[in-house]
């Protein structure tokens, strides 16, 4: 147990408490200081500890003991293998890059100290999620990004669809958790502990067991186990039919948007996943439905992201849509590939987030891709790693995005496990997709006509409003927004080169990682196939993926480059689907009318008719209703008149001499 | 039971009895009913003799008829009853009451038929039948007259209950209070007014005199 | 086993006797005369009860408890009269249905 | 046959008699303006008989009067409590009678003489001297319910507690003739033994029983001899219904017990399922009919209706202890009617009766003293713990379900939370709703004082009742 | 003597205050109240201080024969159950007296007076081992609360009091049956261990299991006899709604662990589904009406209910993480359900108000309002990090262990509890400024900050450190559960 580790997540704490509590007394500039420096401590920090790591120093062990109870230990306690080194540099260093671009991206905001606070506390979550060694401490930090998310999406709070949009990623982020909880209570009860060292080493046992979930069906304890874990990670993840909070949560300042889809909180439920390799690789059922999910998810998602003109939005589709990939790759049990994956996204999602940040603040906060164009020669850097970025998306050779995607790509057409032929196809027409629209919205944001000319008083779209308007010529951003472009470009072109080969393909992560390599064969395949990163790139230019990638961004070119009504007569043409696509599949009405509403109304139509006509109506005022009547008979029954009273009297005493007579006839 | 004289007496002042209650509770006139009373109480007189409680006989007919029955008569005319009304609602009553009495009657019956299959406890007290007055009145006096000195406190209260229940002070009567008399002083009968001696002026004149002198206003309070 | 005959017989005439006072408190909705003569009958059936069984137990306290019966009786209507006769005062009649304010 | 007198045992009833005749004389001499003496007198004669009672106390248990009377320490406990009881209703009465020119001699007369009737309740042991003071009391308090000649409600009231008080005697001696004449004796101890020898005719025995506890349920005033008890409450004047409610239930207790329990105890099963039923009766229909009423007074008599069937349910355990816990609940009965009559008298003023319940709207905030005395008193007629209501209750319940009437003690609870209601309703009277008029209410002090004691002591034997009960197992072990 | 001291220091003060307030003086009243309910929390910390932890049985035990002739006995103990359920009534106690320093203008003295009485009763109730002695207590907490609710509360308030009284007394009175027939069985004892040891057979057990059942399950609130607790608590002042959630709730629950449990094991361990179908219908059932509440305080007091739901869901799984689980939820609850309503209240003092309708954007005229409120509502919903936790995660292991559906079923309050929490936060504190009144209100003053911060302090130290909390349990628990398993046939 090394000081070390107890820096890493708490630096950032220390630097959001002093930003949040003490905001007033250190001001602005020394909010941003301290979170800053907590963030760049725990990022130094987790280098040193992943140098360690990487040296085979690994450690596992108990940090506070929160409680025990019913022979159960609940402790807080870190477990530092390669797993956990690779997830804290993704956070500390996407957090630090977004740290430094908020210092540009708030200015003016009023809430600058509480965003500064809430970002660091975002961190320290993340970073208590992957360091824990324990399901408890996982569930905590797990509950804990979902609360700072919350805080997060509805930052501007006087804004209904900020406050309506957190509320919505709190919920179906506890929907999620609930399938989580009930996954961690599984393991409570029948491997008895909370830390996985020893829970992964009863995992075998736990494979035996079955649980009659319905009346005489049994099902195998795993599966059960591994589905309802994978409900938690599919919250956080926002896999479908749990994706609904995730578009909505763009809500948020653009910064958090970065945190939320490249480093924090939606790596976690892939990152849970790969923690639970040992139990998951019990499983192929479990598997299945991870492979079906995240197929889904990453192909539909994406349909979604063509028809957006919401910048950030089209950018958060794609964020679905790689999380598809990230949860195919997991269905696969291509768990490095998928953690690698997870890295080089964190890394160009974030830069690309940051981007169109940077590109709303040149515009102005202006949101809508169509109202841009050619505004590359306004804002040369943002435009610059935008096309960094956009290329890591779609996999163009060389590029991070190319070696993590095309590994999933191949693994899942290696794959043997029900399901994989549709996520091959998935993934196929995933990454057409992904060109597609990655490029429209770069076509349309930073080449072609300047449309931003046309609309004059472009009405106030309500979207990252600052109060502040300058001239209406867009410009290039500050230095603290740029530097962390360039720096997030930088590992978004090189990580996936450097990393290809040790990590998703190589003995990197050791034991953190388990796959059953004679069940589920399809990583060793690929890994077989795999003869270094440069042929891997090579091979890459002349496979099924870069073609489709390319058509992709040929159509995009076409239909997008010149100013055309070819879209629109696209759109018309496909109106049902358009229409389809528009309404996200119609999740959202969907979700708002059963769920939402359904629930509301029966709580209504439960209060109304179950509490009070029932329970208080029929039930306490109906007894007492009762009661009163018969006293009121009662009561008639003193008429006043004494011929009654005495008849009363007399009838008591016929009644006795009757009654006694019974008892004395017997 | 072979019908013996006793028996036939026994009978005969039964039947009467009986009749002359039911008429009690089914006569129009109060008085009738007053005076069906007087015949029940005499019939029932007649079968105590027959019992040999001869001195209660005596008492019974001493007591309510001569006193009890005349103030009921009494206050029957004292208090100017329209008998006519008191009529109304009689034959609705008939069939419950009827019922009520019936089923009583019925019920008690039963139990005295049944009763009269058991044994019956031992006199403590046994009657010299001799002179049944003189053993009254021995007993009365000796061995009851805790409960005779409670009856006389019991008719006591009759006395004062009644008398404060009814007796008013009249308003008009005319009675002297000797201790008041005795206790009145000169200042309770006579009052002196002092007066100027001169004749009084116009109403006027008198208000104007008045008004600037206190001193005079305060005199003719006094 | 009972011997006397007359024993059962003068009890069942107390019994009628009985009955009939009470039909005559419930029968008696009009005049509260008759209810406090009716009443005096019922007295009289109990001392009729009394006597019997006296003369059959040849016991004289029956006739003792009769003694006083008579005399509460007396003063006990001595005193119903005054409350009729304050009643009367009050409401100006001695119907039994206008004794009705209080109810409920 | 004059062997066995003992005058000197039955001095309290003595002193009582000679005080009363002394009182009625004294009287006629005493000016309107002062009858303040004749107040002081009264009390000065219950105080007398209080200290003849008191010298006497804890004597064994004697005959006197040639076995008319029995002196025990039940009798010696009872009339310590109903003088107790008979001084405090007059001090909580003085006021309310001199403002409507009631303050007459002849009502404490009548007390006295009434009192009277309720010692020899207490202390007879014979059938004769039961019914005798029997009806000294009730002729009494007929005449005291009439006492307002002007008003017709009073004189409607004691009319119809006349006429069915002599339907009851009625009934009480048709009962004790079947007695008589099926034990052939008059005296309790005599009727005992006969009536547990197995010769006995049962059924005039029983057929007696069925007609003295109808007498007893009547004086008691329990369902379904009840009808008299709300409207003598409401048409009498306050201290009269005080009177009627507080101590005859002591007396009407004590006449229960010696009959039923010292007499009729070879007919126990008989009569213990006669009880049964009244108690129930009257538990349920007492509490029920309280609910929908709106006068303070009435509500009070339906409420005691309730509770003397509360108190039944002693009985109906057919026990010792069961008997022990009906005192207890009697005398805490007595304490508990004392205070919430005693805070209506208090609170009249002259032309003015506190009888309607609205006229009891916000007074917490017009005297927030009497509004707690109230409560408490309230608090502990519905047998909430930390008074003495609930010993009472606790007691009698506790006897029950030792006697297996585990049905009849679960109607009861069911009972007193019906009853709960309207009691706290009065509470909530007081509390929780506006004053009808904002003026402060001032108290006289010395009958305040007094009635503040009284509900101090609801609470004080409420927590510390072991004396209370310990009397009364001690009264009852002894008379049993 | 401490648990007199205890019990008897506040009702003493309680008395001093009532006794003052002939003289009209508020801020006399005021202090005394403060002062004694201080003194009473203090007088309880040597509780916690000197409790030993590895006894099962009661401890710092008084005795003293009371009423002789029922052998009912002056018998208190605390055992490591009931010492936390002393220690949060005494410190609720002084949160309740400061809560209402500005606020009760009406009658503060008698205002104060009540809440010191009902504060030493329910102690009372709490340390009581001796059967009557508990009825006693129990039943006498409800004067103070019915005058509390009845005079301080709102505009319906006389039906709420009445129906909080009558659903009470009609539990309790029928425990007072059960009672006895224990004293019956147990040949003339009330003591509470004694009743621990008797055989009762099983029909027997059932009739005592309804008579306790029903004493109990309407004063947790169970469905469907919950209904008083939304009518009291909305009607309830602040402070009336604070003792009600935190602490006469948990009365309710106390009495399931120290009657039913041990002493009618069988009847319990027979008729658990019907307890657990009932927690399970008041976690999701309650949980949905809440969801349909307008008034804040209304939705509060179903989420009380529906929170309670989880204790007497942890108890009849019968195993040492649900009860432990349970406890810790009733602790719990009396922190977070204090912060609610104290929460409710600061807004109620100045708009009066508690419809939500009305609120709207209070974030921006009261922040730190907001921040504090947050935690509380976070809290409520269950977050990790806070006590709201704690009790939650042990119970649904337990349940989950217990049997999958009922884990599943019970589960969703994390759904729940957060959507009707947050849905009301939402609309009373986001937004924009709704009106003029909104527009009007000024954020807390010092003692409402420090008031809800003790709270918020407690909320926390709770979630990050149960252990203080259940390792004073473990004993105990353990031997509850021993007496639960063993058969008493």
């Amino acid at each position: 147990m090394k000081l070390s580790y107890l820096i890493v997540p708490f630096a950032p704490l220390i630097g959001a408490i002093l930003a949040g509590f003490f905001g007033k007394q250190i001001g602005r500039k020394g909010a941003h200081t301290a979170a800053i420096l907590g963030v760049l401590v725990s990022f130094i920090v987790s280098i040193l500890i992943a140098i360690d790591v990487a040296n085979g120093e690994t450690f596992n062990g108990p940090l506070y003991h929160w409680m025990t109870s019913g022979g159960l230990r609940f402790e807080v306690g870190f477990l530092i293998d390669r797993l956990t080194v690779t997830m804290m540099l993704v956070v500390t260093s996407v957090s630090l890059m977004v740290h430094i671009y908020t210092i540009g991206y708030m200015e003016e905001d009023p809430g600058y100290q509480r965003f500064f606070s809430y970002i660091s506390l975002f961190t320290f979550s993340m970073l208590m999620l992957v360091m824990s060694n324990n399901l408890m401490q996982l569930f905590f930090g797990w509950e804990a990004v979902g609360l700072v998310s919350y805080l997060l999406i509805g930052f501007w709070y006087t804004r209904p669809t900020a406050i309506y949009a957190n509320l919505k990623a709190f919920l179906v982020n506890r929907v999620g958790d609930f399938g989580f909880l009930i996954g961690i209570g599984l393991i409570a009860a029948y491997a008895g502990t909370m830390d996985y060292a020893t829970l992964f080493s009863k995992a075998d046992a736990l494979a035996k067991l079955t649980i009659e979930i319905m009346p005489s069906t049994s099902w195998s304890l795993i599966t059960v186990i591994c589905i309802c874990l994978f409900i938690g990670a599919m919250g956080k993840s926002a896999q479908v039919p749990l994706h609904v909070w995730l578009p909505d949560s763009m809500e948020g300042p653009t910064p958090i948007s970065a945190l939320i889809h490249a480093a924090t909180m939606v790596t976690a439920g892939i990152f849970m996943v790969a923690r639970m390799s040992p139990l998951f690789e019990l499983s192929d059922t479990a598997l299945s439905f991870v492979l079906i999910i995240g197929s889904i998810t990453a192909l539909f998602m994406g349909f979604l992201g063509i028809i957006q003109n919401d910048i950030k939005r089209v950018v958060a589709y794609s964020t679905l849509s790689q999380l598809g990939y990230m949860t195919v790759a997991l269905g696969a049990s291509a768990y490095s590939v998928a953690i690698f994956h997870l890295m080089t996204h964190a890394f160009f999602k974030a830069l690309l987030f940051l981007g169109a940040g940077s590109v709303i603040m040149g515009m102005h906060h202006e949101q809508d891709i169509r109202k841009m164009g050619g505004l590359w020669k306004y804002m040369k850097i943002t435009w610059i790693t935008s096309l960094i970025g956009s290329l890591a998306l779609i996999g163009f050779p060389f590029f991070s995005g190319f070696y993590s995607k095309d590994s999933i790509i191949e693994v899942v057409h290696a794959s043997k496990i029900y399901g994989s032929g549709f996520a091959n196809f998935a993934v196929l027409a995933g990454v057409f997709v992904t060109a597609f629209y990655s490029f429209r919205m770069y076509f349309l944001v930073f080449h072609g006509k300047e449309r931003f000319r046309d609309v004059k008083h472009h009405d106030a779209h309500g979207h990252d409003d600052h109060g502040h308007h300058g001239a209406h010529e867009p410009h290039e951003s500050p230095w603290v927004v740029t530097l962390p472009l360039i720096l997030l470009a930088i590992p978004s072109v090189v990580v996936g080169y450097i990393l290809v080969k040790p990590m998703a393909f190589g003995n990197w992560f050791g034991a953190a990682i388990v796959v059953d390599t004679k069940a589920h064969a399809a990583l060793t395949a690929v890994t077989n196939t795999f003869h270094g990163a440069i042929p891997m790139a090579l091979h890459g230019f002349m496979t099924l993926p870069f073609l489709l990638a390319m058509l992709g961004v040929g159509l995009a070119a076409f239909l997008y480059l010149r100013p055309s009504d070819l879209p629109e007569k696209c759109a018309r043409m496909f109106s049902p689907i358009y229409k389809l696509l528009d309404n996200k599949y119609y999740f959202d009405r969907f979700n708002e009318f059963v769920f939402a509403g359904g629930a509301r109304a029966l709580g209504k139509s439960l209060s109304t008719v179950g509490d009070r006509t029932l329970i208080d109506g029929l039930m306490v005022n109906g007894t007492a209703g009762l009661i009163g009547r018969f006293a009121a008979l009662l009561r008639n029954l003193q008429t006043g008149q004494l011929y009654v009273y005495a008849f009363v009297m007399l009838i008591g005493v016929v009644s006795l001499l009757a009654w006694w007579q019974h008892i004395a006839a017997r | 039971m072979s019908l013996t004289f006793s028996g036939g007496v026994f009978y005969f002042f039964a039947a009467i009895l009986v009749l002359a209650s039911l008429r009690v509770i089914t006569v129009k006139n109060p008085v009738h009913a007053a005076l069906f009373l007087v015949l029940a109480f005499f019939s029932a007189a007649a079968l105590w003799m027959l019992m040999k409680a001869e001195f209660l006989a005596v008492v019974l007919v001493l007591v309510y008829v001569g006193a009890v029955m005349v103030l009921f008569l009494f206050v029957v005319m004292m208090l100017d009853i329209n008998v006519d009304a008191l009529r109304v609602g009689f034959k609705k009553a008939i069939p419950v009451s009827m019922l009520v009495g019936a089923l009583i009657l019925f019920e008690m019956g039963l139990v005295l038929l049944a009763a009269t299959k058991g044994s019956i406890g031992a006199a403590s007290m046994p009657i010299d039948s001799s002179a049944n007055t003189k053993a009254l009145g021995h007993v009365l006096y000796t061995h009851y007259v805790f409960a005779f000195e409670l009856a006389a406190v019991v008719l006591l209260v009759a006395i004062i209950a009644a008398i404060t229940l009814t007796h008013r002070k009249r308003a008009e009567t005319k009675a002297q209070n000797p201790s008041e008399q005795v206790k009145v002083r000169r200042e309770d009968r006579v009052r002196v007014l002092k007066m100027d001696a001169v004749m009084p002026k116009s109403a006027p004149q008198v208000l104007a005199d008045v008004a600037p002198k206190p001193v005079s206003a305060e005199q003719g309070k006094a | 086993m009972l011997t006397d005959p007359g024993l059962t017989h003068a009890l069942l005439l107390s019994a009628v006797l009985f009955s009939i006072s009470v039909v005559g408190i419930v029968l008696n909705r009009k005049n509260l005369i008759v209810l406090l003569m009716a009443i005096e009958l019922m007295l009289l059936a109990v001392n009729m009860n009394f006597i019997a069984f006296s003369h059959h137990l040849n016991d004289l306290q029956g006739q003792v408890f009769v003694f006083f019966i008579l005399t509460v009786a007396a003063a006990e209507s001595a005193i119903g009269l005054a409350i009729l006769v304050v009643l009367f005062r009050n409401v100006r009649s001695i119907n039994v249905d206008d004794l009705g304010q209080l109810r409920g | 046959m004059m062997t066995n007198v003992h005058l000197a045992t039955a001095l309290p009833e003595i002193i009582l008699l000679s005080g009363a005749c002394l009182v009625l004389m004294l009287d006629l001499f005493i000016s309107d303006r002062k009858r303040d003496y004749t107040f002081w007198h009264v009390q000065l004669v219950l105080l007398a008989v209080l200290c003849a009672v008191v010298a006497n106390i804890g004597a064994p248990s004697s005959f006197a009067l040639n076995g008319l009377y029995v002196h025990d320490y039940m009798g010696d406990v009872l009339k310590i409590a109903m003088i107790v009881g008979a001084s405090l209703l007059m001090f909580y009465s003085h006021d309310y009678l001199v403002e409507r020119d009631l303050y007459q001699g002849e009502f404490f007369v009548l007390i006295l003489f009434a009192m009277l009737g309720m010692f020899v309740m207490v202390s007879g042991a014979n059938l004769l001297a039961l019914y005798m003071g029997l009806e000294l009391q009730a002729l009494c308090l007929y005449g005291l319910v009439a006492m307002n000649r002007d008003s017709a409600r009073s004189s409607e009231a004691a009319m119809k507690y006349f006429i069915l008080g002599a339907l009851a005697s009625g009934l009480l001696l048709y009962g004790m003739s079947m007695v008589y004449g099926a034990t052939g004796a008059l005296d309790l101890i005599a009727i005992y033994k006969s009536s547990m020898s197995p010769g006995v005719n049962k059924t005039f025995l029983v057929l007696g029983v069925v007609f003295i506890v109808s007498a007893v349920a009547f004086k008691l005033g329990t369902v379904p001899y009840h009808m008299w008890v709300p409207d003598v409450y409401q048409g009498a004047t306050t201290p009269v219904t005080l009177l009627v409610a507080s101590i005859p239930k002591v007396a009407a207790f004590a006449f229960a017990l010696r009959l039923l329990v010292q007499g009729l105890q070879g007919a126990v099963a008989d009569w213990q399922m006669m009880i049964v039923l009244i108690a129930g009766l009257s538990m349920v229909v007492g509490n029920l009919t309280a609910i929908m009423q709106s006068n303070f007074k009435r509500m009070l008599a339906y409420s005691a209706i309730a509770n003397m069937g509360f108190m039944l349910l002693g009985f109906a355990a057919g026990s010792v202890e069961g008997y022990a816990a009906s005192m207890v609940y009697v005398l805490a009965y007595l304490m508990m009617t004392l205070v919430s009559f005693g805070a209506i008298l208090l609170l009249s003023r002259a032309g003015f009766e506190a009888e309607e319940l609205d006229d009891l709207r916000g007074l917490n905030q017009r005297n927030s003293k009497m509004a707690l005395v109230i409560l408490v008193a309230m608090f502990a007629l519905s047998g909430i713990p930390l008074t003495v209501g609930f010993i009472g209750k606790f007691g009698v319940i506790e006897a029950l379900i030792t006697s297996r009437f585990v049905w009849l003690a679960v109607l009861a609870v069911i009972a007193s939370l019906v009853g709960a209601y309207y009691y706290l309703r009065v509470v909530r009277l007081m509390y929780f709703d506006a004053p009808t008029s904002p003026e402060a209410i001032t108290l006289r002090r010395t009958p305040f004082v007094l009635l503040c004691a009284n509900a101090a002591l609801l609470v004080v034997l409420g927590i510390f009742p072991q004396t209370l009960i310990n009397i009364c197992a001690k009264a009852l072990s002894l008379a049993s | 003597m401490t648990l007199s001291l205890a019990i008897w220091i506040p009702i003493i003060v309680g008395i001093g205050v009532l006794l003052l307030g002939a003289y009209n003086d508020r801020t006399a009243v005021r202090q005394l109240a403060i002062v004694g309910a201080v003194l009473g929390f203090l007088v309880t910390i040597p509780l916690f201080l000197g409790f030993d932890s590895t006894k099962a049985g009661v401890q710092f035990v008084e005795r003293l024969k009371w009423i002789p002739a029922f052998n009912i006995e002056y018998y208190l103990g605390v055992d490591g159950i009931s010492v936390w359920f002393v220690l949060l009534n005494a410190f609720t106690t002084v949160l309740v007296v400061w809560a209402g320093w500005e606020v009760i203008e009406e009658k503060p003295a008698q205002y104060y007076g009540a809440f010191l009485i009902m504060s030493g009763l329910i102690n009372g109730a709490f340390c009581a081992m001796d059967g009557i002695l508990f009825y006693m207590f129990f039943e006498g907490m409800l004067i103070p609360m019915y005058l509390i609710i009845g005079v301080w509360g709102g505009p319906n308030r006389v039906y709420a009091a009445m129906k909080f009284f009558l659903y009470t007394l009609l539990g309790s009175l029928l425990m007072l049956v059960a009672l006895l027939y224990l004293f019956n069985k147990s040949n003339g004892s009330f003591d509470l261990n004694a009743f621990r040891a008797l055989k009762i057979p099983m029909e027997a057990q059932i009739y005592l299991f309804i008579a306790f059942f029903l004493a109990f399950a309407v004063k947790v609130p169970m469905w469907p006899v919950h209904t008083w607790l939304p009518d009291a608590h909305v009607e309830a002042p602040t402070g009336g709604s604070v003792v009600l959630a935190a602490i006469t709730l948990k009365l309710g629950a106390y009495g399931f662990l120290r009657f039913i449990l041990p002493i009618v094991p069988d009847a319990a361990r027979y008729l658990a589904p019907l307890v657990i179908t009932l927690s399970l219908v008041a976690v999701v059932y309650i949980g949905l009406v809440a969801l349909a509440q307008t008034d804040m305080k209304k939705l509060i007091a179903y989420s009380s209910i529906s929170h309670m739901g989880f204790v007497t869901l942890g108890f009849f799984v019968f195993s040492e993480l649900g009860i432990e689980g349970a406890l810790v939820q009733m602790i719990s609850h009396g922190f977070i359900s204090a912060g609610m309503f104290l929460c409710v209240g600061v807004l109620y003092d100045r708009m009066h108000s508690r419809n939500i309708a009305d609120y709207g954007g209070v974030v921006n005229t009261m922040p730190k309002f907001a921040a504090l409120w947050m935690l509380f509502s976070m809290a409520n919903a269950g977050l990790p990090g806070t006590s709201g936790f704690v009790g939650e995660f042990m119970v649904v292991l337990a349940a989950v262990k217990f049997n999958f559906w009922i884990g599943f079923l019970a589960a969703t309050t994390l759904i729940l509890g957060a959507a009707y929490t947050l849905w009301m936060y939402k609309r009373v504190v986001f937004g924009d400024v709704a009106n003029e009144n909104v527009k009007a209100l000024t954020d807390v003053t010092p003692r409402e900050f420090w008031l809800l911060s003790l709270l918020a302090v407690c909320v926390l130290a709770m979630g990050l450190k149960p252990g203080i909390f259940t390792d004073l349990m473990h004993a105990t628990v353990t031997d509850l559960l021993a007496h639960v398993a063993k058969s008493k046939l």
